[in-house]
């Protein structure tokens, strides 16, 4: 009655395309292709700026992070 | 050497490799100082300008006399003229300068390359403020269209696309000679936003201005381009800019990373369908509206993405996001985004929109993504890029620290006031047996709550005015001094000689 | 993913199929629609609007009466738009085919305005322009004081003049009236001109709605 | 560029482990959360972790949901549907048009000039059409009229004509004349019956084209009074169902004086439900 081929037509192809979508999702994952995904993810540090450094702190002084320096590679810098 | 391989040479944006990385990067903050601070100062400008011409709108709204009668009789400071024309200022104005100054710095560091003609870039700023200048202008004068984002005459469009183009080029430029490895997250999104904006734009003005199409057509590619100018290219830099800034400050990656791509392939795919949202129960057929609803709804999976990024990782520094004065306002704009998509899903399905279309509600949904979202994001990482482009620290941290409260609890006013006076609105415009008269004048308290967390946001804007301004200035005073000793230096030298 | 070309082309695909899916197809679907009559040998809608009317639309556009204003109705069922008597009916694209701008609007801060040609009275009208005090106390729609201008009483008074409320003060000093310019003129004639008082085949008029409101004249056509 | 070969380089696999400089990183803490995150980046082979899980299903309801949300309210993706819960099938039900609206409509634009808006015609120039026996009873002498006209000295309701009725046979159809002398005789206080399309196919057929009658001929081919026997003598076409009388037989105060009928209030009055059924039906194309 309410299930006529209008919504059939959606329907189905719907299901197909999300059933092949997690098919190849479980696929990528157990072939490790998620792995790549992560590649990128430590693209944003450089060598002044490095990963475990936390670049800013306003509580240590009255202007943030002030250095001693005036070398934009020292900015903001608070960890040893 | 032939005429076009001279002209790729003299765009080729990578530094000399042989420096070491320091150096390199340093070059590339310096590529690109005074061009930042030129869309950055601007930028601020048409903020505030945006800010006080919509908070005059909403005096108007409590006061319709305002500013007395003298003044009622310029045109110019009618209610509808000053709403377009301060929309303008902030979408065009303030949130295309912000997108150029932040979108180019990020996307050059990332890419490691630098921006190599300056001129260029200049002109192309002073062209783009002219024009914003000219489109503010003709709205508040009359001259404009009566569409909503699209409300400058047709005639500035060109010189806008124009120096767009001369603009954005550097972007898809650096990503062109990108060093190798992988392509950060941030980098897709610049990408993105860069090369959607101009034929967004192009096919609304087409569509809207130039070539107009027939009836509710028209009002679609409107919509269209209003949803796509917000979703497509300030979302996308303002995400790209939350990416950059949250792992780089706090010195550990984004959790849960590898969804990124998904975020970024989902809001891509989903986006451009929303345009129709805004015409719910509205003169275009149901289909078009079902379309839109289901994409605003499909927008989900992006947003539980990058909440997912966001919130985990901004949780796991919770307490270097504090100190920082750059992820304040970062995550203040993560956790607006995530609250503003959700808000917009729910109020695109149809049992909700019957209550929030054509109320207050939608434009504190408007304030939520544009404001709370968009534009804290970008002050976030505007706090984080001028020490490092300008090679000098903010001047006060007592001026972030108020303009942080300030905006962030203005904000916060207005949004309160917006949704609550609008879903009340709503309801009882929905209640025929309520006068019109009577729920108009049952919005007045929220309104005056707007009008006070309006003026919120203005103080703390004019913190971040008066501490951009002093940066600038003295960087932009010792760079004088340095040229005029160095000017003076040589003429030494060859009087010397 | 890193190529350029090959994120262009993904980049804009995604554009375009949304482009095409919802602006073309719609064009392509309803894009041409011409006025029609509900029946044959009736007269077709909806009208174009001439005259001063035309320049009040440009009034209407230059003011951004937009942003407090919509024109568009929702259907029967939805809301309270037309138990409000805003129409009787909802408005459908065909409606709008001989506008360009189309004035939806997207906000209600005032009532919407498809048909207010159809409940509207001209002298009231300019004085809610003047001053929206007048004729609804604690509106807060701006007063449009400058569509008017002060003049001494000629030998007849203008037909137009604005008649203030007894005690008014805003009332011009005695020999004196307030008059619409020619933009004030054009702009009451494009309201009296905005009316949904026909059918079209698409969207007939809702059962029941808008006899409470306008008994009288619930039926426009004989 | 030959600077990559980007598959090669994504899908490379990945060196032994991100390059930790033990001199740069000194903190514990810091080692500690990095040993964390590089473990987590191995794991995935082994299993799923719970947030790709929950991603899948965030994603198939979604996609569930955006499905079932377009098959049910997308309006058949016609133009013409506003009504989000319009059901495929609807437009079958669609009400044929209402004769006594059409017709009205028709005379508005074709009669009305003469004949005036109330049916009274105008004293010596035009008869009236209201109470007039020349309307009543057997259709087939108004369907003449109509098709080809009438010219001549004629006393209708004591008044005395001697005008031209223009023949309308060429600028009406057959529908419409069954309309518009439906929508007569139903209105201005006249009870007589509905017209219907085929008799006057049929009169026009055995017409043929003679020419405007003069009304002692067209009398003596219909006499007045004469019984209305027609196979039209049924209720007006489809649109009883809500009214539930024939359409002649509701007129409100049929016996009032014809003049004081305003022509908005016979329609409204004497089909109180005329557009009932054509309304509650989802707005689709004929």
């Amino acid at each position: 009655m309410d299930w006529d081929l209008h919504r059939l037509l959606v329907i189905a192809p719907g299901t197909l395309l999300l059933c092949s979508g997690a098919y190849a999702l479980y696929w990528a994952v157990c072939a490790g292709r998620s792995r790549d995904f992560t590649r990128g993810e430590r693209a944003v540090f450089t060598e002044e700026e490095p990963e475990g450094l936390v670049l800013e702190d306003f509580s240590r002084t009255t202007s943030i992070g002030a250095n001693e320096t005036s070398s934009a590679n020292a900015l903001g810098r608070t960890a040893d | 050497m032939s005429p076009f391989a001279s002209l790729v040479a003299s765009v080729d944006p990578r530094p000399d490799t042989r420096l070491p990385e320091r150096a390199r990067l340093s070059q590339i903050d310096a590529s690109l100082r005074w061009p930042v601070v030129l869309f950055v100062v601007s930028g601020a400008g048409w903020l505030m300008l945006g800010t006080v011409l919509g908070l005059v709108a909403a005096v108007k709204l409590v006061w319709p006399d305002f500013p007395g009668i003298f003044f009622n009789n310029l045109e110019v400071l009618t209610y509808g003229r000053i709403v377009p024309a301060g929309l303008n200022a902030l979408v065009y104005g303030w949130g295309n300068n912000a997108v150029f100054a932040v979108g180019l710095w990020i996307m050059a560091r990332l890419c490691g390359t630098k921006v190599k003609d300056l001129g260029m870039l200049y002109v192309a700023g002073g062209v783009w403020n002219t024009g914003v200048l000219w489109g503010v202008g003709s709205i508040l004068v009359g001259v404009g269209t009566p569409v909503e984002w699209l409300e400058m005459p047709a005639g500035v469009a060109p010189v806008l696309a124009a120096s767009y183009a001369l603009i954005a080029v550097w972007a898809i430029l650096c990503f062109r000679y990108r060093q190798e490895g992988p392509v950060y997250v941030s980098q897709w999104y610049l990408l993105g936003a860069f090369l959607w904006f101009p034929w967004v734009y192009l096919m609304g003005e087409l569509m809207v201005a130039w070539a107009p199409a027939r009836g509710t057509v028209q009002a679609l590619a409107g919509w269209w381009y209003a949803q796509n100018a917000f979703g497509l290219w300030f979302t996308p830099a303002a995400l790209a800019a939350i990416y950059y800034c949250l792992p780089k400050v706090l010195g550990r990656p984004i959790r849960h990373y590898y969804l990124s791509a998904l975020g970024f392939v989902a809001l891509a795919m989903f986006t451009p369908w929303t345009g129709a949202r805004h015409l719910i129960y509205g003169p275009v057929p149901v289909w078009i509206q079902t379309v839109s609803i289901a994409a605003s709804m499909a927008l989900m999976l992006p947003v539980v993405v990058t909440a997912l990024n966001f919130h985990t990782t901004a949780w796991a520094g919770a307490r270097d996001v504090w100190r920082s004065p750059t992820l304040r306002f970062i995550v203040f704009g993560a956790l607006s985004y995530t609250v503003a998509s959700t808000v917009g899903a729910v109020t695109a399905l149809r049992s909700v929109s019957v209550t929030t279309e054509f109320t207050q509600f939608m434009t504190g949904y408007g304030a939520h993504g544009f404001y709370a979202f968009f534009t804290m994001a970008m002050f976030g990482a505007i706090y984080f890029m001028m020490p490092r482009v300008l090679e000098r620290e903010w001047p006060s941290a007592i001026l972030i620290h108020a303009h942080f409260w300030a905006t962030g609890l203005g904000i916060g006013m207005v949004l309160v006031a917006l949704y609550l006076g609008g879903w009340s609105q709503g309801v009882a415009m929905n209640d025929a047996s309520v006068p019109f008269l009577a729920l108009v004048k049952a919005m007045l308290p929220m309104n005056v709550l707007a009008i006070v967390g309006g003026l919120l946001v203005l103080l703390g804007q004019a913190a971040f005015m008066l501490n951009l301004l002093a940066l600038a200035g003295v960087a932009a005073a010792m760079e004088l001094l340095s040229l005029l000793a160095k000017a003076s230096g040589v003429a030494l030298g060859e009087e010397g000689a | 993913m890193k190529n350029l070309p090959l994120m262009f082309c993904g980049l804009f695909f995604a554009l375009a199929t949304s482009w095409c899916g919802l602006i073309l197809s719609a064009n392509i679907q309803y894009g041409a629609l011409q006025p029609v009559a509900i029946e044959q040998g009736d007269t077709v809608y909806p009208q174009p609007i001439a005259g001063v009317a035309q320049q009040g639309r440009q009034v209407y556009i230059d003011l951004g009466c937009i942003y407090c204003h919509t024109q568009q109705v929702r259907p029967a069922g939805v809301g309270g738009d037309l138990a409000r008597g805003w129409a009787k009916r909802g408005t459908v694209p065909r409606d709008y085919i001989l506008q360009s701008p189309v004035l939806l609007g997207s906000s209600r801060m005032g009532p919407d305005l498809a048909d207010i040609g159809d409940r509207m009275d001209t002298h009231t009208n300019y004085l809610h322009l003047y001053d929206a005090q007048l004729v609804a106390p604690g509106s807060t729609q701006p007063p449009y004081r400058f569509l008017f201008t002060t003049q001494k009483i000629g030998d007849t008074p203008t037909p137009h003049a604005l008649k203030f409320p007894e005690g008014s003060t805003e009332a011009p000093p005695a020999g004196y009236e307030v008059v619409p310019t020619d933009r004030a003129i054009a702009l009451v004639a494009y309201l009296h001109s905005l009316k949904i008082d026909y059918e079209l085949p698409e969207a007939t008029f809702a059962p029941g709605v808008g006899n409470a409101t306008t008994s009288g004249n619930a039926t426009a056509h004989p | 560029m030959s600077d990559a070969d980007p598959a090669k380089k994504l899908f490379a696999p990945e060196p032994a482990g991100p390059a930790m400089d033990p001199a740069r990183l000194s903190d514990t803490a810091l080692q500690q959360v990095h040993a964390a995150s590089t473990a987590e980046k191995e794991e995935p082979a082994v299993g799923f972790s719970p947030i790709p899980v929950g991603m899948i299903m965030l994603f198939t309801a979604l996609t569930f949901w955006v499905a079932i949300y377009i098959g049910q309210h997308a309006g058949g993706f016609r133009w013409n549907v506003y009504d989000a819960n319009w059901e495929p099938g609807g437009e079958v039900a669609a009400a044929p048009p209402d004769p006594m609206k059409v017709g009205a409509r028709i005379f508005s634009n074709t009669c009305q000039q003469c004949h005036h808006i109330d049916g009274m015609g105008a004293a010596g120039q035009y008869p009236p059409l209201a109470g007039s026996p020349w309307v009543a009873g057997t259709p087939d002498r108004a369907i003449e009229i109509v098709l080809e006209g009438l010219s001549g000295q004629a006393t209708i309701l004591g008044g005395d004509y001697n005008g031209q009725m223009p023949a309308l046979g060429q600028s009406l159809s057959d529908g419409d004349i069954a309309a518009v002398l439906t929508y007569v005789r139903g209105s201005f206080g006249n009870t007589a019956s509905a017209v219907d399309e085929q008799e006057v196919t049929q009169i026009r057929t055995s017409l043929g084209s003679r020419g405007p009658m003069s009304p002692d001929e067209e009398l003596k081919r219909h006499p007045l009074g004469q019984p209305d026997n027609t196979v039209a003598a049924k209720p007006a076409a489809g649109n009883t169902t809500a009214a539930g009388a024939p359409a002649g037989n509701t007129t409100a105060g049929g016996a009032a004086p014809a003049g004081n009928v305003t022509a908005g209030n016979v329609t409204a009055g004497n089909l109180p439900a005329a557009n009932l059924p054509a309304a509650n039906l989802p707005a689709v194309a004929k």
